[in-house]
């Protein structure tokens, strides 16, 4: 059972909350494509795809698509003022250099040292890394945004991570329907909630043990 | 159009230079920059067991995933080939052999085979097994790293929406995106083109592969196939 | 002009990002494409012990040859120092440390530290001491090769025709040159341009260096010195 | 005593005849740069300069200069139709890339085995390599034009460079105001003589044995 629109809302929505003016910031599939749709109209932010675009703007509309305007994914999007476009060696420049402010992007499973593990589906064909790799070992900040347990129900917060990591001690931040965590050297600190969920209900759902910050903001958007 | 340089080429006299066996790589990305006329041609002529290097294995039926899905290929360097199932299905059947290489790394490694690097050292992907395995190590600076080698290809197809007679390329947004790189690593590199324009009538500060990289141009009949979103 | 990244910033605000013993590295190529505000700025600052990276020293009062002439570096890294005999004299005096790179592996290690890798594999000047020297060596397939590390700096400053508020630039026929790896090279990249028009009327394709890589922009005054050829 | 213009051109007249239609030339700077005046005028050539040009042009009459239009020595130049900007690094590219078919460039020696010495001159101080090494070992061709002896009449032609040595192995001929010789292997060949030199004063003039081939063309220009 997936999320309901609402949850992935909410979750988008806060991820957005950590979006200054200014940033670059790359967004995964899935739930980080509905970031975007929760910042202020004002904000200057660039996104970033890996095949060569700065400053990617909304979806076209329907019949407005350009085939040489695409992102990572190959789905048509269009471009911002401001935009550039750049061969993928720079494009990765950019990650590697530590540009990218910000990536959000989608998870299987992440431990409580932030590793992080979403490029193999588990008994999928071996598909390969394309980008994650430099995204989550490069980008300054790296924002899980995820489902709290897989679909068997399983917690995908974990001590160790039972899927091939993408990348080890990496991740930032976590940002499910139920909680956000904030991964620090010593471990995951949960810093907030999603009513009605409570702390017994995130504890239970939660393999890894983890601390809570001093006051925990409740979210109610 | 003039042809002093003799780059303008017809397409069955750049079909001479593909040969069974021979490496090949390709710009594009999820089939986005891929030429097609080139791909369809090669595909029409039989060439058979080739080596293709290239971000990706494009989609069944678009890019480069054409020639894959038909079998044409024995091995892919790439970073993914998630897009094209039928690319996954020959791995595990043993039928293709695939070398993944991060999708920054693999950029890097063609670019540094078209400026004539043997290698870089990297970083990425370190610890995972997929990516480390079989390449030397380097300490520097008290830092382990990998030694990714340079990449090139006998022949390196681009696509690129004008050049002038000399090949000098100029690309349309992002479908730029492997093409410069992809073209300086070919030992022979053939460009097709949307369309070609005159000798000085691109801008010199604008032009974004020299047409010293560029040995054959020939003119494209377009994207032939349909995209996953149509 | 509006400044929503307020990258658009006051020659004395980004004075203050320049102290003594910094690591600085400059785009331009004799002079040609060297930022000529900035230089007169640094100058006047009164910055000294600077390590200096870029293609050359310039002529004795022209480009990055002014700090040089005046005594202001303890080191240089460069391809050569030849048409700045002050250069020269300084060294000999002991009183400049000068690392010379082969000029195009000078430019790549620049590209690397730009894009974050960490070296590079070259057989650019193996046999020549002066290259070689303290250098590590790497066998790859049976074959020598040296480890160029990558180089980058406190501050990067570059010189470009023209930006728009967010830092794209585009750079004027030769003066190009090593502007758009040392703009990516720098942890901050101050680029002083002739022009800054309003977002959007770069054309997307045409923009050399994305804004992405700077940090801060000023009008340049234009260049205050005589060229060796006037 | 140097060289009389003559000689000088003559030199760049031999060297002119190695370039056929649509190749990437690179010239160094003293005779090398006289070998566009002798190249047929509707010849397309690409003449390449390491700052990064490609369809380098003749100077620009007085007044016409572009400070942002120089050569690789700092000297303002022209465009050709075709021609293009590059940054330093792509510019390197070609060379390394072997896309770059001639360098036609200066010497101060030359060894038997092809060895170039021509980045420090003597007594002088170190100026730095520049893009001298990387052009000598990548250029798919390497033609030296100099006086065949130095200003005190010391051979330049050598059985070992006494001077430090740009790269090994490297040049391909050596063209002097007595002779033309092909680098090989097995060491130099002299395959031209300008009259009225003749074999016996190449002889004299030379420090290292060389052999002659089958027919020696005498030019007369």
């Amino acid at each position: 059972m997936g999320l309901g629109v609402d949850f992935r809302n909410t979750i988008a929505r806060r991820a957005a909350e950590e979006i200054t003016n200014g940033m670059v910031v790359n967004l995964g599939i899935g739930i980080p494509s509905l970031v975007p749709n929760h910042l202020p109209k004002d904000m200057m932010v660039m996104f970033h795809a890996e095949n060569g675009i700065t400053g990617m703007g909304p979806s076209p509309e329907k019949g407005m698509e350009d085939e040489n305007l695409c992102n990572a994914g190959g789905f048509p999007v269009t471009l911002n003022q401001g935009g550039s476009y750049c061969d993928s060696a720079i494009s990765f420049g950019m990650i590697r250099r530590g540009r990218v402010d910000i990536t959000i992007l989608g998870s299987l499973q992440v431990s409580q040292q932030g590793d992080l593990a979403n490029w193999i589906v588990p008994g999928k064909k071996v598909p390969g890394m394309g980008g994650a790799m430099e995204l989550a070992q490069k980008a300054r900040k790296v924002i899980v945004l995820m489902n709290h347990c897989d679909k068997a129900g399983k917690p995908k917060i974990l001590t160790s991570c039972t899927l091939p990591l993408t990348s080890t001690a990496c991740v930032d931040m976590i940002i499910t329907e139920l909680a956000v965590f904030k991964v620090t050297p010593e471990g995951l600190i949960l810093t907030e909630l999603f009513p009605p969920y409570d702390l017994q209900e995130v504890i239970n759902k939660t393999e890894c043990a983890f601390t809570t910050c001093d006051v925990v903001r409740k979210i109610s958007y | 159009m003039e042809n002093p340089f003799g780059k303008i080429t017809a397409l069955e006299d750049v079909l001479k230079l593909f040969f069974n066996g021979m490496t090949l790589m390709f710009g594009g990305f999820g089939g986005v920059g891929t030429p097609p006329t080139l791909i369809d041609a090669i595909l029409e002529k039989g060439v058979e067991k080739l080596t293709l290097i290239g971000n990706d294995t494009g989609f069944p039926h678009i890019g480069i995933g054409k020639l894959v899905s038909q079998e044409r290929a024995i091995k892919v360097i790439a970073s993914h080939i998630g897009s094209n199932p039928i690319a996954g299905k020959l791995m595990h059947e043993g039928k293709l052999e695939v070398e993944f290489s991060p999708q920054g790394i693999l950029a890097e490694r063609i670019r540094a085979g078209g400026v004539g690097l043997p290698a870089i050292l990297s970083d990425i992907g370190m610890d995972n097994e997929l990516v480390s395995k079989n390449k030397p190590h380097f300490f520097l600076n008290g830092k382990d790293y990998l030694i990714e080698t340079a990449l090139t290809a006998e022949v390196s197809i681009v696509y690129a929406k004008k050049a002038d007679p000399y090949g000098n390329l100029i690309y349309d947004k992002s479908a730029r995106n492997t093409n410069p790189l992809v073209a300086m690593a070919g030992d022979i590199t053939i460009a097709e083109v949307e369309e070609i324009v005159p000798l000085g009538s691109l801008n010199p500060d604008e032009i974004i592969t020299p047409g010293v990289f560029v040995d054959h141009i020939i003119p494209s009949k377009g994207v032939n196939w349909k995209w996953a979103w149509e």
